[in-house]
């Protein structure tokens, strides 16, 4: 668990400036630095970023003198420690709308320190035992199921609104025919014509309706039909209307010679 | 711990994440030589005897499995509440009041062709199922409900369905036809009154006057 | 054997037989209601505390793991080890204790241009994805954690991650922007850090919201 399967393993020895006139196996210009920082044997926090800036240009100038190729990243690196040198040496007041170079030393070690906690924290999770390597799940699970079984919702008043629903549905588009519902003429003519004779004195027309008379249509129609039926018989002088006033209720009567 | 000890924790382990089966012989390549692999899987088998997995013996070599008897517990049923469809609920509602009754019967009292989900579904329910077939030209099967539906409904019997005239006092059931629809706007409280003319040509519907191997005529309203 | 008893058989069968981590809801889901889960899973921790295979805390759930101890005996066909560069490895546990975080800030903490492979290899391991994105201008992706990262490292949530409150207490995983260094090496899109969507909060990473079957999302430690 101790060895570390890295690829590329850190440079043993850290560069000063008279080796190391590589970059293979840094990971950028911090990497440098902090390879560099890290040959000051000193906490980050206490490092001298004068001293790192001119180890780092050291290293950089070197690597020039060699013909070797620098990557862009560490030559930016290289003048951005030119300017933070000059700004550490420059005697105060600074210009005010710049950081200080303490400020510009601190952030850089706070870089350092960030990224060497990374790598730290990176080989402490490599060192952890890994699944598959070091620590082993069950080789053959049976598994847990989830095994759904639907409830299906329905009550008992919902099966007799379902039935009821269908009767209704199915009977009431043939019931529409039915004819009963209404007070026909015939009805009321043949209703009328029992009575005939046996009204010797003037009576309302609604004494006449039929006595399991209902209101509403039925009632209407009934009235209506009655009323027609009426005049039927009046015209065959079987019968004798009265009305009083317009709107007024209507008599009828047997004629007083019995028809 | 003991050298035994260690190699009793290591069949263990070995036994656990091994894919498969592991055999005497595959336990001795990984023991120390000349280890009681016999005796190490039998004191295994003992700890694990009475546990919620076992050594089991599977295809020739040694495996961990769960304890047969908890088998059921390690499944986790999940209830499922949904609603019947309105045409599964309404065939379910003539099946019941019909029965026996063809799926044809049901389409001609629904008027409605039934989707073919719709007795499975019913089916996979546990309310309805066929039995036996009409005597006519296909011999088609005939639907009735089963002692799961009553459970669900909770119902005694068939006869416990209330009848035609039940469900109209219900409200259930208005056979009122739409001719009276003006009446029911104009004065809708004298949709009741007595003496009321639609006389029930509904009322021998009920469940169970039925003869069983009669097919219970769809009915036609009177008119 | 007491109700007890089996109830602790049944937990042990369950986590022998599940594939995943269960967490204490998932359990108990399959115990009898009321049952005392954090007990019975205490009780099952310390009887296999000393044996061949473990109860473990990773991602949120309970597990049976072989233990570590036993790695080199074990000689089971292992999960080739991938050779991680160490941009990979940097790479990760920036991910790891910064997420989420974009590619322009885990450029800005190395200092130097993700190599196009790194984040590629992560993901296909299964360890990082993208999710959310941070609202700065450009709305770069950010990079979290998977549920089979913690699972791989055996991790029961991001505040195992080793050294987590250190670095924390110690402001290295403040996102703290670097001055000019980072303008003048990283990308703009590094610029800030605020207003970041995805807005997890280490406290509820608590396991047992979540069903047997999902593991818990990874999530950040800190920012």
């Amino acid at each position: 668990m101790t060895e570390e399967p890295f690829e590329a393993a850190k440079p043993a020895t850290p560069p000063s400036s008279e080796l190391v006139v590589d970059l293979e196996g840094y990971e950028g210009p911090i990497d440098v630095l902090l390879t560099l920082a890290r040959s000051q044997k000193v906490d980050l926090t206490k490092i001298s970023i004068l001293q790192l800036a001119d180890q780092y240009l050291e290293f950089i100038t070197e690597l020039h003198r060699l013909r070797l190729e620098v990557a862009a990243d560490y030559l930016v690196m290289a003048a951005w420690l030119a300017y933070l040198k000059s700004r550490l040496l420059l005697p105060e007041p600074q210009p005010e709308d710049e950081p200080s170079g303490a400020d510009l030393a601190a952030a850089l070690t706070f870089q350092l320190q960030r990224l060497e906690a990374m790598q730290a924290a990176g080989v402490r999770l490599l060192a952890r035992p890994q699944l598959g390597r070091d620590v082993f799940p069950r080789g053959a699970p049976e598994g847990l199921k989830t095994v759904s079984r639907v409830a299906w919702d329905a009550t008992l008043y919902d099966l007799l609104k379902a039935y009821g629903d269908s009767r209704r549905r199915t009977t009431g588009s043939v019931l529409e025919i039915r004819p009963a519902e209404l007070y026909s003429m015939d009805d009321a003519l043949a209703r009328l014509e029992k009575l005939l004779g046996k009204v010797p004195e003037w009576r309302s027309l609604a004494s006449f309706l039929p006595a399991e008379l209902r209101g509403g249509i039925f009632g209407r129609s009934a009235v209506a039909a009655t009323f027609a039926a009426s005049l039927e018989l009046v015209r065959s002088g079987r019968l004798q209307l009265r009305q009083d006033v317009t709107f007024g209720p209507i008599f009828l009567r047997s004629p007083p010679d019995g028809g | 711990m003991t050298d035994r000890g260690q190699d009793l924790r290591l069949v263990e382990a070995l036994l656990f994440a091994s894919a498969h089966p592991l055999d005497d012989a595959a336990l001795a390549a990984r023991l120390p030589e000349g280890s009681d692999v016999v005796g190490l899987v039998a004191e295994l088998t003992e700890i694990y005897r009475n546990r919620g997995v076992n050594v089991v013996r599977i295809s020739g070599g040694w495996s961990f499995r769960t304890a047969p008897d908890l088998a059921p517990r390690l499944n986790l049923e999940r209830v499922l509440a949904r609603k019947l469809s309105r045409a599964a609920i309404e065939t379910l509602a003539i099946i019941a009041y019909h029965q026996p009754v063809t799926r044809g019967e049901i389409e001609e009292i629904r008027g409605v062709v039934i989707n073919r989900g719709t007795l499975d579904t019913l089916m996979e329910a546990g309310w309805v199922r066929p039995k036996g077939h009409r005597q006519t030209p296909g011999r088609p099967a005939t639907w009735v409900t089963t002692p799961e539906f009553l459970l669900h409904f909770g119902l005694d019997n068939l006869t416990d369905l209330p009848g035609v005239d039940e469900l109209k006092a219900a409200g259930l059931l208005d056979s009122r036809p739409s001719a009276t629809l003006g009446e029911m706007i104009a004065e809708p409280e004298s949709a009741t009154d007595e003496g009321e003319e639609s006389d029930d040509e509904l009322g021998d519907d009920e469940p169970g006057a039925d003869d069983a191997g009669e097919p219970p005529e769809t009915e036609m309203p009177a008119s």
